[in-house]
């Protein structure tokens, strides 16, 4: 059995006091927990950004990589060895400004990976610019005047690109998220969680507050994951209410099912040496 | 076999026509039809970057003994348009000829030369008794062509049927093609063309490879188990050769959405315990430099080719250059070792991605196989590729159900050589924690100033023993005379046309020699050193404006050329102007 | 009055004979005839491609830039002289593959150009690789077992991404196609417009027998370009019925309008001479 | 102005605290406050990459003579929490004080040192008393450190008005808590603290920039119209401030999506004819390796800033580092030239920037300016920049109506210089056709052999061009004694602390000089030549691990440094250590 403990790392964490991913980081310890699964057996990979923290304060593996590239290297280390669980840990500007373009290709591979971003609506590190899901109307220190792009909707670039797990979660309530987590990383294909996540040192408009006032689950209200149409309707909602909770969920072929290589076992348990080509010459000669 | 009839020991034939006529493939059968009767053949193509109709040619040259390089002129045009004759009969030997189709108005005025020999042959009449496509008439010149020289045209019956075995209507078809060009060939032109090839009784068992095909079979032996690539002329063949071979080969194939997407998922396989490879070409390299970085800084093992092609930019997208060797040198911000080795031949595309993937895990850092256009497309017969010749080093990769030692594991874990252990993440008892930040031992981010120093000397120490190591492995290949008035230096493809250079001074009596420098870094100084010292007149020989590997010579060994031969039009070296620069140099 | 001779270039065209980029080029020229243009106030944008060869064969201003890079150098010319139509021209590799990741922002941003994606489903010039639109099971050489990948849909893809203007066209249906790029160059906003375009060289399977089977034209069953759920829905179609023409069309604030600067005019007709810095120079001392 | 009290001419200030706590800020009102009373100032923070908690530090240095460096060792502390005291201590000048809150307990076994002084302020008494939030502390401390130095506090007053015009009740809140600060250093501490710090009755009228600041304003003068950029520290600051002035600036500013797009807006920008910039660092550089060689191809003018810091990869990213230089020279595949500028210090980056534009746009090339987290974070107290310094020349670029030549325009006509006539697309009568593939001089695609070769050359000569530019432009600046018996050798940020050193070295009558080479590509080996002929021992200081600029200088101009100074933590060059180089040099 896995505890807090064996996830525990000796790393002093510098999240801001109040910072939402101390509660997104807490509800992967228990998704963890509660899946029975061995630290040993777990790869974080994750992005630059506060979010990319977690690799220092989760005692897996782990995979520290660039800014926006989370998705082909968590990929591959699925492909490598599926026997892994991977998990990915993006931000907002990483996940869906200069790292958008794998969305749509680890979506349509449906590799089975868990894509967590933490979804703070600003670029935390870099000390708060307007990130790509920033709305309309932000004030920062790149849109001083208010943002004019319309932000980003995360689900619906997901829906649209076939991903067969989407969920919206909150870091406020750790419990619900868990339980988005466990569902997600149970999900055998890829599974995108966005997470509200509220970055206390920037975004003094996506608070705790905000949240409090708005969230409401979809399981809640008898929304049923199966419906794209109603997926995709949920998914539009910003305003008074904002949905969290599984939006759609789908079974499709796995990525990693359809590479013939696989099917003798985890490519980092084949044998490499001795390799014989002298079939393959024959066309040569 | 024998060559008789010419004027020295080598024939050269160039096909030439549309784009989409399937030039290149019709010239790697002729190879290896020759190459079979005992010949030693080298075909390269030559193509604009378009799909359909415009002009491509393929030269290929054959010897009897090993060969290098296409040749400075062209024995046998077969010209399957008369956009090729115009274009190339300027190249044609004296008493060349030109195998055309009959049907082609060649009025005699429209030629220059009148020294050369005219074959019109029925080639799309053949076709059309077939009931062929168009395409056949490429056969039937082949078969011509077999004709013309007098070659067994059963030979090339055997290599039509291997080539499309199990397609039995496609190789009747191509063999009716054969037997008809070769008949023709026979009949009315029987010996009024003087050259002769005779094929040996014994076929030497050579192979007919190009450098994208050897460097695919140099990663699969080395046990590369992720291919990951984007597609980009001309490393593109290594994608497709190892997308159709993936199950014989053990490999996962991926076309990915990009280049950045393609080397962070090496970064990833790699970093999970398996042997992964990319390879792209200026633009594709350019987006892969960052995930070089975190590749260099994580140490993870990667196998990158960089195929060079004439930039910037976009450039001349098929045509060749070595334009690229400092930029890969220094690529990605910050300062870390790596290894930059350049095959200059089939063969050493083989046995040196061998070697890439094992110096990349011994050494936990990124080989870069830096190849071009010319190197990689050129088919030249070898003898076969022998696995066993480089045994599978994985360095202190420790494969094991669980952690077993005593103390935790840590990934960066300092040592004398500046290598840690690796273990695949999954082994009991331990985790793997790989940081793009700078890092403790154990993997964790710092910014303090002593950690800092300590894991960038750390990977310091990496570079010295590297470079101890690439000192020790025959890094620079000297070929000639020892004594020598006359040294040509050079890297990658250019070995080629140097070898064939070196054979015509030879031939005339001038000692020369050929220093090919193989690893370029760590730069192998001492061994540069040894074979620049005493070797007459120096000549620098590169495909690129700015003499990259001259500057590294003059950078690491002081020494500056007096005669440098630069060529950056996207087309290969001839034999003969380097010949010529090396008389002119010895004045 | 512009002329078909004043579009005409002295370069060789080499493409294939009966490649669907003639009618394509050939309405676009048609369309810059009609609204008319002059050949000095059109700039194109090109990727790399087989596409990008249209730099070569119109006689407006061009940039050929590199593969996937179209919007973001098309928006800043826009940016910088928006008195200039600004013409994109792209792949579907090119737009859907490594440059993907522009999409949602150029839409998002809803700058004033027309985004012409040439989608021949395969990757021409490259000699016939699977391409994201490629479908499932296409069979090419990086894929000799057929494609396990779901194929990428542009238009939900735009959709989601809050487009202002997304359209299909089919290269062999000329006029029609002419139409439509009418439409979308006098859209004010970002108009993407995916343009079946047979390959003849390599795409045995979307061919104009295939399309000419299928595609269907919007106008013709009263579709209303204003209904975002129904554009949805037939952005979904591809089987036995394929829509062609104006699947949305919306008016939003165009991005060009929302700088400052630009309220002065064209940035290109600025004065540059004795840029004065002293107020600027005040919270220094 | 006068300093009194101390061993040296110069006061050092350090501000230490948690990340979140305003301490840059702070320090540079600090800094302000003591510019306006006539003293030279300079101020260098530290911080790790962490948004709060974490430990930060700003050093401010003051002196009544030009400053250039932050120094060895600090006067007064101002603790913000007990471990910035327990970190800095040992940092102390003998007889240093430092300033820390009373509620700290801080016990006398805590401390090493007894030859320090003490004094425990009611900082957060203060800010309680006045209903204050707790980051007011800070001023309070301000406050306190101008007190003990018997500075006028009126000067400070003026400083937080003007910051913070208009928002009447931040500044009568922070007045109050400088007064109280002040106040209560006079009362119990007066005297007790030897330095004083007297201002001049007039203000001189300096600034007080950072790097970035200048490199703004120094784009804003250059008429720069599109500033495209994606958060990237330490470049953001750039990006923010053009943001915030976009109006004043005349400038479109655009947060782009990707490093990618943003450089490819540069070129699309520039291809349409205005002058446009991006900057950015590392991984991004990385990222816009691509379309840097877009531009290089196409001859359209672009100006980056690479604001380096410690790689590989991620690496420190709040740190500093002179790593990417060659990666700078040889970024992209392919040849092509380019401007490689590194100002060395705040002057420097605004006039340089001016300079990249014009060089961008006459020779048609991209600048890049070179600089680091160093030289683009720090303050220093400069004279108020003179955009007139620098005349705006665009070239050979063309804004008319109508093109009215007889000839139809080509983009890249052939010219002696390589450099071709632009003009705006929109010109009547003209097209513009920019071309990433190799081109004609009407930009249409080519892959022709001798049209390739020309239109290198043609690029080439523009190298040549701006080389000859380049060396008369005065690309190596030399200080200090020409019969020196050392002399240093550095580039961009190395300048400050290099110049510290030759002032110490000076005081102790030794003769130094030191040279800074600030275009480093095309490399001005002329001006190094003679630079660095009969300087006595010469010694390479560099901020990274491989010397990169002693490489430079031995592949130009074949020297060698047997001293060589390479710093690679992340930190600054402190001039003392230096001169310790430097006295070991001379043994
Ligand atoms: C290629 C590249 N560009 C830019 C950066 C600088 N950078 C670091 S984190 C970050 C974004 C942070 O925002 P987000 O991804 O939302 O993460 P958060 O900090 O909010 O968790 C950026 C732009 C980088 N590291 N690499
Ligand atoms: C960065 C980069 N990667 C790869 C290439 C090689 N390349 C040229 S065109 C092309 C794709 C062609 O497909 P598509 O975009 O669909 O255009 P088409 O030829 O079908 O019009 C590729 C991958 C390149 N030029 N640049
Ligand atoms: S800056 Fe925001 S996201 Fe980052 S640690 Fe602080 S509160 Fe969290
Ligand atoms: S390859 Fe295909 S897309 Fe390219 S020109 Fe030929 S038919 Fe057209
Ligand atoms: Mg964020
Ligand atoms: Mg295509």
């Amino acid at each position: 059995m896995t505890t807090m403990q064996d996830l525990a790392t000796p790393v002093v964490n510098t999240w801001c006091p109040g910072c939402g991913n101390f509660g997104l980081l807490m509800a992967v310890k228990r998704a963890i927990i509660q899946l029975g699964l061995n630290r040993e057996e777990v790869v974080a990979v994750a992005g630059i950004g506060c979010h990319g923290k977690v690799i220092d304060y989760i005692k897996t593996n782990g995979l520290h990589v660039i800014h926006g590239r989370v998705l082909p290297a968590a990929t591959a280390v699925k492909i490598a060895n599926p026997e892994l669980t991977v998990l990915g840990f993006a931000g907002d500007g990483d996940a869906y400004n200069i790292g958008i373009g794998h969305l749509p290709h680890a979506a349509r591979r449906n590799i089975d990976l868990t894509y967590i971003v933490h979804d703070n609506l600003v670029y935390g590190l870099t000390t708060g610019q307007t990130s790509p899901t920033s709305k309309r109307g932000y004030r920062s220190k790149t849109t001083p005047r208010g943002s004019f792009e319309f932000g980003v909707n995360p689900l619906t670039q997901a829906l649209s690109a076939d991903a067969s797990f989407v969920a919206r979660g909150y870091a406020g309530d750790m419990h619900h998220l868990t339980e988005i987590f466990k569902q997600a990383i149970a999900h055998e294909g890829f599974a995108l969680v966005d997470v509200l996540q509220p970055c206390v040192a920037w975004n003094r408009v996506n608070t705790y507050d905000f949240y409090k006032e708005r969230v409401y689950k979809l399981e809640e209200e008898g929304h049923d994951p199966s419906d794209l149409d109603e997926a995709y309707r949920r998914a539009g909602e910003w305003g008074d209410r904002i949905p969290i909770g599984v939006l759609y969920m789908a079974e499709r072929e796995e990525y990693t099912n359809s590479f013939p290589t696989l099917a003798e076992g985890p490519l980092v348990k084949q044998s490499i040496e001795g390799i014989d080509i002298s079939k393959l010459l024959r066309e040569f000669h | 076999m024998r060559i008789t009839g010419l004027m020295d020991n080598s024939v050269s034939f160039l096909i030439g026509g549309e784009a989409g006529q399937g030039i290149t493939r019709s010239g790697s059968l002729l190879g290896k039809a020759l190459m079979r009767g005992g010949f030693h053949v080298f075909g390269a193509n030559d193509y604009p970057s378009v799909i359909r109709g415009s002009h491509n040619f393929y030269v290929l040259r054959v010897s009897d003994e090993e060969i290098w390089s296409q040749g400075d002129s062209v024995d046998l045009l077969l010209a399957l348009n008369k956009e090729t004759i115009l274009l190339h009969e300027d190249e044609l030997t004296q008493g060349g000829g030109i195998v055309y189709d009959e049907q082609v108005e060649l009025g005699e005025e429209e030629l220059e030369r009148d020294d050369i020999v005219l074959f019109p042959f029925p080639l799309t009449a053949a076709v059309e008794e077939m009931g062929g496509i168009a395409i056949m008439r490429n056969t039937v010149a082949l078969g011509a062509a077999l004709g013309l020289v007098g070659y067994d045209k059963e030979i090339m019956k055997g290599v039509i049927a291997d080539t499309f075995a199990g397609r039995d209507r496609i190789i009747e078809m191509n063999r009716q093609a054969i037997y008809k060009g070769h008949a023709h060939a026979r009949e009315p032109y029987d010996e009024s063309y003087p050259c002769r090839l005779e094929p040996s009784d014994e076929n030497p068992g050579r192979i007919l490879p190009t450098g994208n095909d050897a460097v695919a079979l140099g990663a699969i032996s080395a046990g590369c188990k992720l291919y990951a690539a984007y597609p980009m002329t001309p490393a593109s063949p290594v994608l497709h050769y190892l997308a159709a071979k993936d199950e014989e080969a053990g490999m996962a194939v991926v076309q990915t959405e990009s280049e950045i997407s393609a080397v962070n998922m090496v970064v990833g396989a790699s970093y999970a315990g398996i042997r992964a490879m990319t390879a792209t070409s200026g633009g594709g390299f350019c987006l892969m430099t960052e995930a070089l970085g975190l590749a260099g800084m994580t140490e993870t093992p990667l196998v990158l080719m960089v195929v060079q092609r004439p930039g910037p930019s976009t450039g001349l997208a098929t045509y060749t250059s070595q334009g690229d060797l400092l930029f890969a040198i220094h690529a990605s911000q910050g300062e870390f070792p790596r290894v930059i080795v350049a095959p200059g031949d089939v063969e050493e595309c083989f046995y040196l991605t061998m070697e890439a993937f094992n110096l990349a895990e011994r050494f936990q850092v990124q080989s870069l196989i830096l190849t071009d256009k010319y190197l990689i497309e050129s088919h030249k017969s070898t003898e076969p590729f022998d696995s066993e010749r480089v045994a599978i080093d994985r360095g202190d990769l420790r494969i094991m159900e669980k952690w077993r030692e005593e103390e935790e594991y840590r990934r960066y874990k300092f040592s004398g050589s500046g290598v840690s252990p690796r273990i695949l993440p999954g082994t009991r008892g331990a985790t793997v924690l790989a940081n793009s930040n700078e890092h403790t031992d154990y993997g964790y981010t710092t910014s303090e100033s002593e950690k800092t120093v300590a894991m960038v000397d750390k990977r310091f120490r990496k570079q010295e023993a590297l470079r101890e190591e690439v000192e020790g492995m025959d890094p620079v290949k000297t070929y000639g005379d020892a004594d020598a008035q006359v040294t040509l230096v050079g890297w990658g493809s250019t070995k080629g046309p140097a070898l064939e250079a070196l054979k015509m001074l030879g031939r005339e009596g001038v000692k020369a020699r050929f220093v090919q420098v193989v690893y370029l870094e760590p730069f192998p100084s001492r061994a540069v050193g040894e074979a620049l010292e005493g070797v007459g007149r120096r000549i620098l020989v590169e495909a690129n404006r700015t003499a990259q590997l001259g500057k590294l010579i003059k950078l690491h060994n002081g020494l500056a050329f007096e005669h440098v031969f630069l060529k950056y039009d996207g087309r290969p070296f001839n034999p003969g102007e380097i010949y010529a620069k090396a008389r002119e140099a010895l004045g």
